[in-house]
């Protein structure tokens, strides 16, 4: 087993893959966002409630990889009852660190979603990482039109 | 001299002296390229590159040559006349042309033998491909006609009975894949272009996976056009061909217009060359096929009754570590089947792409999603599969490394407790 | 440092180490490629070569960074978003995806924005390549709106009170070549961006004769779309790329389907990703952006205001030599006005296929014919002409060759009698 | 100037060339046919009067390069008069030589058209010297199927 699997699929990864966070009916929530990954058929239905500028409810459903499920479930743990603005702020930060190739180390604030780091390194998987988190950023600005 | 090539052909392959330990069973999706393949192109541009069929220099001359040969050789290769096979950038963009230029024949820009009307029929099957599915149901959406389907079964596979039940009277044109990329289902194409006979429609074969794997005759087979790329046959990328029997392609309305496929243009019309230089619009992907014509040599070299032998050995050696991994399911004809050199499996309560990623991390390189199959995946209850493919390159090593890594997958990701 | 190139970088051009004595006055056509370009190509196939945007393997990963770097690259040379470019396999192909989507949303296929409807106009120019010609006949003629050109004068050159004139409420495209390949004319982009928004119509640029020879900036020019082919700026054939702007690209249909290009495929019907991945269906030609990449890195190093300037003397002596000769005509644009670095001319007398036959037994490459543009020659009163054209390598020695060849065409054909 | 050159433009060539045989007006004769070569745009109108199986009489109209002129010439000069089969098998030998790329020789009744020997090795001008031939060809074959 080489160091870069162990990295990217560590425990806390394998763990929420296998008993996610925030499961349950998106469609209970005013905002919903559907999102897909053609590549694999990872996808995911994100819903949120936004109130006083806070996400006070969120709720997936979807189907994927290891790493796009860990990924929801572990930002469903980090952003459900954050400010809006926050969140914003967290999913650029996620991003960013996502983007650069394994080389922009995580921010403090994005908690066990540092264990992200490895994956990003593989260009391939990426996308599953982002899922969730392009999911909510819709809903997010959808909120912020409404 | 021995069935299996594998090791002993590896040499030939830069990517396998860079590479030596890779594990490289992803030839279905494309193949890496001998040296020959490489050398030739390469020297092409260095030394004799022009642009080809304008201008009169001698160097004009010599690049036309070229590219007019690489025609007649991968024609030869594939049993078509030269004036049978037309370049395109991948057989996508071949299936294309046929489905672009039937729907321009049907709006009565020429060719009216092969315009549709309300109430025809395209048929495909269930496992097609998304390159032989979308342009006939875009084609369908321009025409008005109906495109009906072939089921498959639960192992993926369809069936002449199948095929039989839904092609009629007002079927105009079959459309299926000599070898299925997931399943690895070998076609019965005589049988496919006798019903088509039958009720007078047209076959387009999806010779994607069988022109690099067997040898293809594609006059003795008797369909009307057919489609494959280079880079699944040890070729470069960015070329493709298709074939059509010569009367049609002379008739066939060119989708793509431009430079080089004209006689006489006026600001109110133009008059097209026939086949095939009327669908090669623009400047040609001319070194690229002096290395698809190098391809086919080397291919043609070792002989497609060996490169099948081969790759039936291993392919049946891939489906068997497959059946013998608890916990994973094959896809398409059952070990002892005739089927291609592929191997398409899904893991129990691991998805594709981490299979993919552990498999990876072992240097084995296979192909994980729907393969631009997402109808056939469907049908199957998944959305997604592995899929290991041979290639002459591939050896017996290859698969041993691909069945211990399997054994390994579902403990890693806990699907076994 | 010195404006010319020409001589100093010839080292860099493998066909000038072959053939050290060729005279390449043909890089309108197609041009020479550096090392650095052929290296790149074959480097990344033997060592980096796998599938594209498919599957999850580390390879994968590392050939799809590649590709993508490529399209980033190539976007920044012509100042476009790299979402804003489409890889296509020539400037035609390009050209034929707008007319071809454009036919695809005037059948109902999505993108109403582009809809044509009867009575709607397209306008291009009389001195159009076939390429920027026969796609928007073609699409005329399936939507039965009307194809209007604004001709050109004794010189070939098109004006924009001509194009004023043909211009109004009903224009919705307005198509023209920055560059004739042709005249050399240079099209007052900006004034043409202006009549256009006037009335409301999409520009469609045809980058073929400018990308490669000076500094474009497709953003600052605000045109719509854009195409050009690698093949005549240093890079690889087989590959060319499509711009547009990237509110229009994710909204125009298009015309070619198959794999890599979807969202969700069933047998009845196919959604598809936005741009650029919705044009690129099928696998791509992945080394040849490699390659694409690394000329317009080797153009962007030598500086294409260095390249312009270079070429703008060249091409002055060019125009000159032609000028000098008597009983030569020279086309478009007089010696000293604002033109390209190439000179295409009418031998008294002597026909251009004569013309070129003589020049090449001197060693000499030029093209001649109608240079894919019969109703631009058809307006000159001639069916074909023979053109010089200049690239980074050209020098003035090559001008030298060709003047005094030229001297010697009209005696040897007995044309001066 | 090289050998080549000189091979390919000889004085007979760019005689026929300036002073072409057969020259008139091809719609006089029941049998015409229009050949065009794109890539240059020379184009040849071939006329043909045919009694008893004999040419009897033939007359071109056309444009284009010394070479193409000039085949039509010297192919005018030889075959007018001739027996159709006769002709058809001068015109089979023309292609057997001109696809040679120089290789194959003229055979002996190709008379004065063995001149373009030369031209055969050029490829680009092939189908400038087949042009008037072809022509012929077409028109041979429609008075056979009248
Ligand atoms: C002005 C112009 N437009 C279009 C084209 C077509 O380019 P390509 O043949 O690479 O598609 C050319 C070159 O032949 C050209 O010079
Ligand atoms: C069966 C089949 N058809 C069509 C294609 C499309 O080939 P390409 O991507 O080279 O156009 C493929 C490969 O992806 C295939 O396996």
């Amino acid at each position: 087993m080489s160091d870069g699997l162990e990295a990217m699929y560590q425990e806390l990864i394998l763990d929420h893959a296998k008993t996610p966070e925030g499961k349950g009916d998106p469609h209970a929530h005013p905002f919903t966002h559907h999102e897909l990954n053609p590549s694999c058929g990872d996808e995911i239905t994100l819903g949120i409630t936004v109130e006083d500028g806070r996400i006070s409810g969120l709720a997936w459903a979807g189907d994927g990889c290891s790493i796009s499920m860990s990924s929801a479930s572990i930002m469903s743990e980090l952003l459900t009852g954050a400010e809006r603005d926050e969140a914003l702020e967290r999913i650029g930060e996620f991003r960013e660190m996502m983007r650069s190739r394994g080389k922009v180390e995580p921010t403090e604030a994005l908690g066990d979603a540092a264990a992200f780091q490895n994956t990003a390194k593989y260009m391939m998987r990426v996308k599953c990482a982002m899922l969730a988190w392009v999911a909510l950023e819709a809903d997010l600005k959808a909120s912020l039109a409404a | 001299m021995p069935t299996l090539l594998g090791t002993s052909v590896r040499a030939d392959f830069p990517f396998f002296q860079s590479h030596p330990d890779a594990v490289y069973l992803d030839t279905g999706a494309t193949s890496q390229r001998p040296s020959a393949v490489i050398d030739a192109e390469a020297d092409f541009v260095r030394t004799s590159y022009a642009a080809v069929h304008r201008g009169s220099s001698l160097a004009t001359g010599e690049a036309t040559w070229a590219f007019e040969n690489a025609r007649e050789r991968v024609a030869e290769f594939v049993g078509a006349g030269e004036r049978e096979i037309v370049w395109a950038q991948n057989a996508t963009d071949a299936l294309n042309m046929i489905a672009l230029g039937m729907a321009d024949a049907s709006a009565g820009l020429g060719g009216d033998r092969f315009a549709l009307r309300e109430g025809d029929e395209i048929v495909v099957t269930e496992a097609e491909h998304h390159a032989n599915l979308i342009p006939w149901q875009r084609l369908a959406a321009k025409t008005g006609a109906r495109l009906r389907c072939t089921p498959v079964d639960e192992r993926g596979l369809w069936s002449l009975d199948g095929l039989r039940a839904v092609v009629g009277d007002r079927t105009r044109v079959i459309a299926f894949a000599h070898v299925s990329n997931v399943t690895g289902q070998i076609a019965p194409v005589a049988d496919v272009v006798e019903i088509a006979r039958g009720v007078g429609a047209l076959t387009v074969l999806d010779a994607c996976q069988s022109a690099p794997h067997m040898p293809v005759d594609l006059a003795g087979l008797g369909v009307d056009f057919a489609a494959f790329s280079a880079h699944k046959m040890l070729g470069p990328n960015g070329i493709g061909a298709l074939f059509g029997r010569a009367e049609l392609l002379d008739e066939l309305p060119p989708a793509r217009t431009g430079g080089s496929m004209i006689t006489t243009v006026t600001m109110e019309r133009a008059e097209f060359l026939p086949a095939p230089q009327r669908f090669e619009a623009g400047t040609q992907a001319v070194s690229q096929t002096v290395g698809f014509a190098a391809a086919t040599a080397y291919l043609g070299a070792l002989g497609m009754d060996r490169v099948a032998a081969h790759e039936h050995e291993i392919g049946a050696a891939l489906v068997e570590a497959v059946e013998a991994t608890p916990g994973v399911r094959l896809i398409g004809p059952a070990a002892g089947e005739y089927r291609a050199g592929l191997a398409s499996f899904i893991v129990d309560g691991v998805h594709a792409h981490d299979v993919g990623q552990f498999l990876d991390d072992r240097g084995i390189t296979v192909r994980t999603g729907h393969h631009c199959a997402q109808p056939l995946h469907r049908a199957l209850g998944t959305t997604s599969s592995t899929r290991a493919s041979a290639g002459v390159y591939s050896s017996l090593d290859d698969v041993a490394a691909l069945r211990a890594a399997l054994g390994e997958v579902r403990g890693f990701f806990g699907a076994d407790r």
